[in-house]
């Protein structure tokens, strides 16, 4: 059967070298075992993820999303543009809804895209690769895949912010989304039931420039998963996981706590549970090794 | 056979019929004004006895007294009126014709019980199968069905928890009834029901053999019924917003936050917590109690409406704490306005200078529960100055939003509705007209007002078809 | 950008409101706020700014217009959109509170050393600049954000998490010269300053015909 | 009752009465001490074949009266009533078998050391038990048979001094409506009454229809979507007024006089030409109607006594209804200051000004319209000239409703700024023009104080009411309240109506000069059978409410003529066609039937007689319990209705240890409570005899010292609650009932007799599990104080 096609925003984070380049390494795997094809957008540009505000105006951050949709239209058509980075994802999606609902800045967002030869149609449909999971693969199909369950692993899915709001995932609810526990179970591991810090703030693009107030908002998250009595913490975002993974020492120096949790993608657990090598499933990314996941994918 | 129905044939009458839909508080009033004036009136009620909501409530504000009250004054009424017909558990299917001249196809689902039934009770012992209780509302029940409950009269079956006598510790169960009952002690008309879920078991035929008046009629089908009427007053009531859709405020998923209306049925001497204010997860004394105004109501993610009664409500509620805790009740209430108009100032006033009763001014953000407590804390902004919050309480009550019973294209006939599914007037609607909570949130006072009004129009039609010289209304 | 500033108070004398309608992102929606405080109840960061959304759009009302353009408040944003979805009037307040940021810079008014504010123009400098975010350079230009001294102190600090990044792969020293970069950079750049002329101009023009 | 009358009565076996009684000693009961001319058994009473048997009776004559002893006269009332027959209820269901007590429940007389504890009440019942058929002891079986027995007394006593009611030959159906007033409120039930086929004067003082809505320039949307003011709409309703073939209009008019009662009220309408002379009386004449609809609607508050508003201070402070006048005069153009004619660049809207507050001087109620008229006004500005700035200083919006938050926000979104705060000052600006305004903002907590080009005082309703005739007992001593209500109403007081009424010449007031009816569940119940207040003279409301409020009580005038045509009762003994008969030598000219009357139905005759009028009669017994020579009393229900068949009951001698309680029930609330109690099988004292009255203000105090001469060991009336939150649904009759029993007192003393014998409660519907256990309780006293020293 023909390859699902998609076009793929992947995101600064994502890029070799960057912090998030592990999750894409997970991605990849996990979409080559579901026979999902990923092209990418050519030359596409960072979408400012909701915080290049200071210096960038309304129209200018616009036209940042406004141009990676041209170009997919051009290169990609009629291809969903799937994003893994939640913050690339809420800010392409708004920006398309944005001009949907405004002729007049859509206007002169096209006149601004015409400096670099490009054109908006803005007929393209903005997802996230969980939406992508969820609508068009499904649990039961995504379960057909499992290799080696993840028995015996306890998670706590952590959705964070902007994967969940204002769009988060059809179906679900702001409040308590249940689709990281029901993919962790999909995946044979058991998820923290009513895990109370599942869609609370980890400080976001703040941790670099209010450190102490994020990181006492990532200490809470942390905690509720450590009281749930989760192994590790799984997460749909590279803003979130990179914020609840790095900075556990520095928390365990200003609170005196002993953190050591681990935190995955779910690709990375889907990688894992699908067979894949340590290395593919991008194990050898995280600052706290998530040992258990090791022993898993080490197994013949 | 239900109710001998006078009005059917037009038998014995030589005016139009009203049918009058609903048998709350405004179909009643509706059905009684018309009829004391001298008009034959059929008034449907889907449940299987009249009284809707307001046999529900604990007490009316302001005057803190008992709705049933009134309710047995009006059943006074409805004995002593030979021209008015009332079928239970009868709803309107579909609607033909033009004003003064419709045909109604009435269905009436069976209840199982004659006329011949007096009341006695002896299928209700004989009876073995137990269900929770609808008329409890949703309280005690597990999350799921409570949202369900909310949402729409279904009650849970009967598997499951076992009767409740005491709720005085422990967590709140359900309240439980037989399969052939009584909805409630002051229920009318004063005939017991079969639940059809009893019926092809064993307690069927207990129920049956158990009467000694043949009052049991198992072969009982559901029937329709062809009335010829000349104007329809609508009178469906109102319904509970769903309130777990109101994810920040965790109903169904904390135990501790339950609805107005619940709060209604835990006061009841008679329900399932014998009058005791408890907290449902612990069955523990509820002394500092919460209410959260707006809930589902003047938001966009909800009712964009304001639900006009809530505010009042939750100022009566406020007096139950104190009620049963004296001076160790307290209640706290989280508000945008506090909309108690006219002469409902006055108990606002009242209310307002009791050192035990709090006002913020804030729309709560969320609640979290306590693990070890299980205490709802509930955060938020007072916005009068700007204080942030985390309050804890016993227990918390949602003022519950207000919307139509019946909305969107649930409509048997067509009808004209505004934005939030309320009906307004319009000459397009012809001879139906819709009172009480059906043409907005209403209070009871101003339902029966509305109510009184939707008769006289429904006479006017009525009157044109006699009265010679008599136009039919027009605007 | 003072005389900008000027400019601005000359034309809307006094109505704060109705300036911020016309030139602040999403601006239009202030005046449908009921002040019930959800939003300001909502916030990550609640205890820690000085004004919350509620409070700020009731100030823009009372036409406190420096005191608004100065606030901590907008720069605290960690855009989680809690209030954008809690909000019984449908304001979308996250972005409100970047358009308050931004034009608070634009007007001069915006507090000099928040952190934020510096953060946030260093990350739009650094994306324009390739057209890419360039984690490496972003990471080093913020220990420097405070200054030489303090800069050092802070990149000792953080030394063992880089070198974690590192080991991880997930920060390449490498990237300090070159990295990742938009190929078509000319256009890229030309669409920016196209897009921030017309901008400018809107608001030096005054209002658009036609808009809210 | 001239024809001999032949009593019929039918012991039903059915819900185990047969089983926990001996029916056939009740039916030797009936026809021996009940002198029943017929007595028959039946295993099935209320079913077909039942009611049959007892039609049958009827046709051929045997029988003329019926005493149906089976359930409560709550239950199977329609089954049993049978046209023109008087029809007597023996409760032996809920009465005695499904009361009894529980096995092992303490019995008050064992507490009390009774020597023979056989003798108790007690017959085992399980819950939910409906036969009764338990082993119970012979004696046991006995006491609860006696209980029994004394009710078939009881119901055979009472029926043979009943007769079925006769109508009074008084009846008019006179199909014509007064409505007095001609705004918004009086147009519409005109309107809606002549619609309904009834023909309609409108009498109205001023020259001209319309009314206060006259006077807008818009008002507030009531029809989706509610975003604009729409236009009043007075002219249409004017012309379609004018021009209804079954409407008169009477301006410049007034009423000088009424009297007379539903069906026929005489009306005395008087033509008032302000221009001449200084009443202005030019002519008048009298006229009859049916009912009559009271719209005179209201006055708006006049702040000028309250100097912080600085009404007097500014010419550019202005209350809302000068500002319609601006706005109305300025036909949409942009409105100027009134002080110097400048444009205005800025207006401040004060809500609740005068209002909410128990300072003096000030409405303590809110009029609820306020918030969304201030909007819909700040529109008028907006609308003009968006640069206007238009603030509404709120202390709550009150804008409730679904049409209501869709003006609230529409008012949003053009640009009205709403500031929740709380005005302090307000003065002159100074040479510039406008008005200084202190203020506290409550959001941003913190004084403000700036000058507006204008500044319009949302100020409040007063109620055009007339004079208040119950002024010195109505009860709303809410301290405050009444500080304030009077003070507020500085108008000179002259009376709209001018009825002859013995109690005044208006409709009495409800609160702060509303004339509304006290009940939640009828809002329009009025205490002048026939008359009814429609729009804000009733309660604070806006136009659309009005209108509402006005059809509502055109039907409710449309009913009392149909009733008042068929001499029925209006509600709540509706259709009850019962009358007070005096017998006039033997009456005192005491008065008090008069002023106890709650609903004003008795004024006097040229000779201070009590003159009755039946229409406006809600056949309460109010007057019967108050006549001190008990001259008053109704076909079937009277003195000795009651009284007989309190003396019906077989009082045994104190060595039996059997005490007698006699405890008379208002049957409004508490007999439904005891009913429900006894369907929930709770338990009350076997040697209880409970008798349901229509209202507790019936109780003629004869009835409590005969069953105290008779030897009863207690008397228990229970009736509704009393004083400010009253639930009576006859307004006075329990507060009169509690107001005699402080006077038994002196009777028990003369009697030698303790003062607990005589206790009164007030009993609400709910108290299903109190009202028994209040029995219980006198049982347990009159054991502790012993049997009666009366009994012989």
């Amino acid at each position: 059967m023909p390859k699902r096609q998609y076009s793929f925003y992947p995101g600064c984070s994502s890029q070799k070298g960057a912090s998030a380049s592990n999750y894409l390494t997970s991605v990849e795997a996990m979409c080559d075992e579901l026979d999902v094809e990923l092209n990418e957008i050519p030359d596409w540009n960072c979408c400012s993820a909701s915080i290049g505000y200071c210096g960038g105006g309304e129209l200018p951050r616009l036209a940042l999303s406004a141009r990676n949709i041209a170009l997919s239209e051009e290169h990609n058509r009629g291809q969903d543009i799937v994003a893994t980075c939640a913050a690339c994802w809420l800010a392409t999606r708004e920006t398309k809804e944005r001009l949907e609902e405004d002729d007049d800045l859509m206007r002169e967002t096209n006149q601004a895209l015409a400096e670099a030869g490009l054109v908006l149609e803005n007929t393209t449909r903005i997802r996230h690769m969980v939406e992508v999971l969820i609508e068009d693969i499904g649990y039961e199909e995504m379960g057909r895949h499992v290799k080696k369950p993840l028995e015996g692993m306890k998670i706590a899915g952590y959705v964070g912010c902007q994967t969940n709001r204002p769009f988060g995932i059809e179906g679900e609810s702001f409040e308590n989304p249940m689709y990281l526990d029901k993919l962790t179970e999909t995946l044979g591991a058991e998820s923290v039931k009513d895990y109370d810090r599942k869609v609370s703030c980890c400080g976001g693009a703040l941790a670099f420039s209010e450190p102490e107030k994020s990181q006492a908002l990532i200490k809470e998250i942390i905690e509720a998963a450590y009281d749930g009595g989760a192994d590790m913490i799984v997460t749909p975002c590279p803003v979130c996981q990179m914020n609840v993974e790095i900075y556990q020492d520095e928390i365990n120096a200003k609170y005196g706590t002993r953190f050591d949790m681990p935190v995955a993608y779910y690709s990375t657990l889907m990688a894992v549970a699908y067979g894949k090598t340590p290395k593919q499933a991008g194990l050898d990314g995280h600052v706290i090794r998530a040992k258990k996941l090791e022993k898993i994918a080490g197994k013949g | 056979m239900p109710e001998p129905v006078p009005g059917i044939e037009g038998a014995g009458t030589d005016q139009g019929v009203i049918l009058v839909v609903g048998g709350g508080i405004s179909g009643i009033t509706a059905a009684l004004e018309a009829t004391e004036a001298g008009k034959d009136v059929i008034l449907i009620e889907k449940r299987p006895f009249i009284g809707g909501r307001i046999t529900q409530l604990y007490k009316y504000f302001p005057k803190l007294c008992h709705p049933v009250c009134g309710l047995e004054i009006n059943q006074r009424r409805i004995k002593a009126s030979p021209r008015l017909s009332v079928l239970t558990m009868a709803s309107l299917e579909s609607l033909r014709g033009t004003a003064g001249d419709y045909t109604a196809s009435v269905r009436i689902a069976p209840r199982y019980v004659n006329d011949r039934c007096t009341a006695c009770g002896a299928c209700a012992e004989a009876v073995q199968a137990e269900f929770n209780d609808e008329f409890h509302d949703g309280l005690g029940l597990t999350s799921a069905d409570r949202s369900h409950a909310a949402s729409d009269d279904s009650s849970g079956d009967s598997s499951g928890a076992d009767p409740s006598g005491d709720s005085s510790t422990g967590p709140l169960k359900p309240a439980r009834r037989k399969g052939a009952y009584l909805p409630y002690p002051m229920a009318w008309p004063e005939r017991f029901v079969l639940d059809p879920r009893i019926i092809g078991t064993e307690d069927a035929r207990r129920a049956f053999d158990a009467c000694r008046y043949g009052a049991i009629d198992l072969d009982m089908t559901e029937e329709t019924v062809e009335l010829k009427v000349a104007a329809v007053i609508w009178a469906t009531g109102w319904k509970p917003y769903d309130a777990a859709k109101i994810q920040p405020y965790g109903y169904g998923r904390i135990p501790n936050v339950i609805t107005s209306l619940e709060l209604e049925r835990m006061m009841d001497p008679l329900g399932p917590t014998g009058g005791k204010l408890v907290r449902p997860s612990d069955g523990l004394p509820a002394r500092n109690v919460a209410f959260i105004q707006c809930a589902g109501s003047r938001d966009r993610n909800h009712l964009r409406h304001c639900s006009r009664i809530c505010c009042m409500v939750s100022l009566k509620q406020s007096t139950y704490t104190r009620e049963r805790y004296g001076d160790e009740g307290e209640a706290t209430i989280y508000y945008i306005d506090i909309r108690a108009i006219d002469r409902l100032e006055d108990f606002y006033r009242k209310i307002k200078s009791d050192p035990k009763v709090r006002f913020i001014k804030s729309k709560v953000a969320n609640i979290t529960a306590d693990p070890r407590s299980g205490d709802p804390i509930l955060h938020g902004v007072d916005t009068e100055g700007y204080r942030r919050y985390s309050n804890p309480h016993d227990l918390v009550v949602l003022a519950i939003g207000m919307q139509p019973s019946v909305g969107g294209d649930d409509f048997p006939f067509e009808v004209v509705v505004n934005r939030d599914g309320f009906i307004e007037p319009d000459p397009r609607n012809g001879a139906i007209f819709a009172a009480g909570c059906a043409t907005d949130a209403l209070d009871v006072n101003r339902s029966v007002q509305s109510a009184t009004a939707a008769a006289l129009r429904a006479v006017q039609v009525v009157n044109a078809g006699t009265m010679p010289g008599l136009e039919s209304r027009r605007d | 950008m003072s005389e900008n500033n000027n400019e601005m108070i000359e034309r809307y004398r006094g109505n704060f409101l109705r300036e911020v309608e016309d030139n602040v992102e999403e601006g239009e929606w202030v005046k449908m706020c009921m002040q019930c405080g959800v939003c300001s109840g909502s916030c990550p960061l609640g205890p820690h700014w000085d004004f919350g959304p509620q409070t700020l759009f009731m100030m823009i009302r009372a036409g406190k217009r420096d005191e608004v353009l100065a606030a901590e408040g907008p720069w605290m944003c960690t855009s989680c959109y809690n209030c954008i979805v809690r909000c019984p009037r449908e304001l979308p307040i996250t972005h409100i509170m970047h358009g308050l940021a931004h034009y608070a810079v634009r007007m001069g008014l915006a507090p000099k050393n928040q952190p934020t504010r510096k953060f946030s123009d260093l990350f739009w400098k650094n994306l324009k600049a390739d057209g890419r975010v360039n984690e490496l350079r972003l990471g080093i230009s913020l220990y420097f954000m405070h200054g030489f001294v303090d800069g050092i102190k802070t990149a000792l600090k953080k030394a063992p998490l880089g070198l974690g990044m590192v080991r991880t792969k997930r920060m390449n020293p490498m990237e300090f010269f070159g990295g990742h970069k938009v190929r078509d950079r000319k256009g890229f750049h030309r669409m920016l300053e196209k897009a921030e002329e017309i901008e400018s101009a809107r608001i030096e023009k005054g209002p658009r015909p036609g808009a809210e | 009752m001239a024809k001999e009358r032949k009593i019929g009565a039918y012991i039903c076996r059915g819900c185990g009465i047969g089983q926990a009684l001996d029916a056939d000693r009740l039916e030797e009961v009936a026809a021996r001490e009940g002198r029943a001319n017929l007595v028959r058994q039946h295993d099935f009473l209320c079913a077909p074949e039942g009611v049959e048997t007892i039609r049958a009776d009827l046709a051929s004559g045997e029988v003329s009266d019926v005493v149906v002893c089976a359930c409560s006269g709550r239950a199977m009332t329609s089954t049993f009533r049978f046209d023109g027959v008087a029809v007597a209820r023996a409760n032996l269901r809920e009465g005695v078998v499904w009361s009894r007590a529980r096995k092992g429940e303490s019995s008050a007389l064992a507490d009390a050391g009774s020597s023979d504890s056989s003798e108790r009440g007690e017959i085992p019942a399980k819950t939910g038990e409906t036969t009764g058929e338990a082993e119970v002891s012979s004696s046991e079986r006995e006491t609860m048979q006696e209980m029994a027995d004394d009710h078939i007394r009881m119901a055979c006593t009472e029926i043979r001094f009943m007769t079925p009611p006769s109508p009074s030959l008084e009846q008019t159906l006179n199909r014509t409506i007064l409505v007095v007033g001609g705004g918004i409120s009086g147009m519409t039930a005109a309107l809606e009454s002549a619609r309904a086929g009834y023909s309609v004067t409108i009498v109205e003082k001023s020259a001209t229809l319309g009314g206060f809505a006259a006077r807008l320039w818009k008002r507030i949307p009531d029809r989706s979507p509610c975003e604009a003011p729409v236009d009043p709409g007075i002219a249409t309703l004017v012309s379609e007024v004018s021009v209804h073939e079954r409407i008169t209009v009477e301006t410049s008019s007034k009423i000088s006089r009424t009297s007379g009662s539903p069906g026929k009220f005489k009306v005395t309408i008087e033509r008032c030409d302000p221009a001449s002379g200084d009443d202005g009386s030019t002519g008048s004449r009298t006229e009859t109607f049916g009912a009559i609809i009271q719209a005179t609607g209201f006055t708006p508050f006049d702040p000028s006594h309250i100097p912080e508003l600085g009404y007097a201070a500014s010419g550019d402070v202005v209350t809302s209804s000068e500002l319609e006048a601006l706005a109305l005069a300025a036909k949409g153009e942009a409105l100027v200051r009134p002080s110097d004619a400048k444009p205005i660049k800025s207006v401040l809207f004060v809500q609740c000004a005068g209002q909410r507050s128990s300072k003096p001087g000030h409405l303590s109620y809110c009029s609820g319209y306020c918030c969304a008229a201030s909007i819909k006004q700040a529109m008028y500005f907006q609308d003009a000239d968006p640069s206007i700035e238009t603030v509404v200083l709120y202390s709550d919006m009150r804008t409730p409703g679904s049409g209501g938050e869709d003006f609230y926000r529409s008012g949003q979104s053009r640009g009205i700024v709403f500031t929740k705060g709380e005005t302090s000052a307000i003065s002159a600006a100074g040479e510039g023009g406008g008005a200084r305004v202190r203020y506290r903002d409550l959001i941003l907590d913190e004084e403000v104080e700036r000058d507006f080009d204008l500044v319009v005082l949302a100020t409040g309703m007063v109620a055009n009411a007339g004079v208040d005739s119950e002024a010195n007992d109505t009860k709303t001593d809410e301290p405050d309240t009444n500080a304030s209500a009077p003070a507020a109403i500085e108008i000179p007081v002259e009376s709209i109506l001018n009825l002859t009424y013995r109690q005044g010449p208006d409709l009495p007031h409800l609160a702060h000069g509303f004339a509304d009816s006290h009940f939640i569940c009828f809002p329009y119940e009025t205490r002048r059978t026939g008359i009814y207040a429609a729009g804000p003279v009733r309660r604070p409301m806006d136009i659309a409410q009005a209108r509402e409020d006005a059809t509502g009580s055109a039907m409710k005038a449309i009913q009392a003529i149909e009733n008042a045509g068929r001499g029925r009762a209006a509600h709540p003994r509706s259709g009850d066609l019962s009358f007070p008969k005096v017998r006039y030598d033997g009456c005192t000219q005491c008065k008090r039937c008069t002023v106890e009357c709650p609903f004003g139905a008795i004024d006097e005759d040229e000779k201070r007689y009590p003159l009755f009028n039946e229409s406006r009669c809600r056949r309460c017994g109010t007057c019967m319990g108050a006549c001190p020579v008990r001259v008053i009393s109704f076909e079937n229900y009277s003195i000795d209705t009651v009284g007989q068949q309190i003396k019906s009951v077989e009082i045994p001698d104190e060595t039996e240890n059997k005490p007698r309680i006699l405890v008379l029930a208002c049957e409004n609330d508490a007999w439904p409570a005891l009913d429900m109690a006894a369907r929930l099988r709770r338990s009350w004292s076997v040697f209880a005899r409970v008798i349901p009255i229509r209202c507790l203000g019936s109780v003629n105090t004869i009835w409590v010292t005969d069953a105290l001469n008779a030897g009863y060991d207690g008397v228990m009336l229970m009736g509704c609650k009393s004083g400010e939150n009253y639930q009576c649904h006859f307004v006075k009759g329990s507060e009169m009932a509690q107001y005699r029993m402080t006077k038994i007192d002196d009777t028990l003393e003369q009697l030698g007799l303790e003062k607990e014998r005589v206790i009164t409660h007030e009993v609400a519907i709910t108290d299903i599990e109190r009202a028994p256990r209040l029995i219980n309780e006198m049982e347990r006293t009159i054991a502790r104080i012993g049997p009666s020293p009366l009994k012989f």
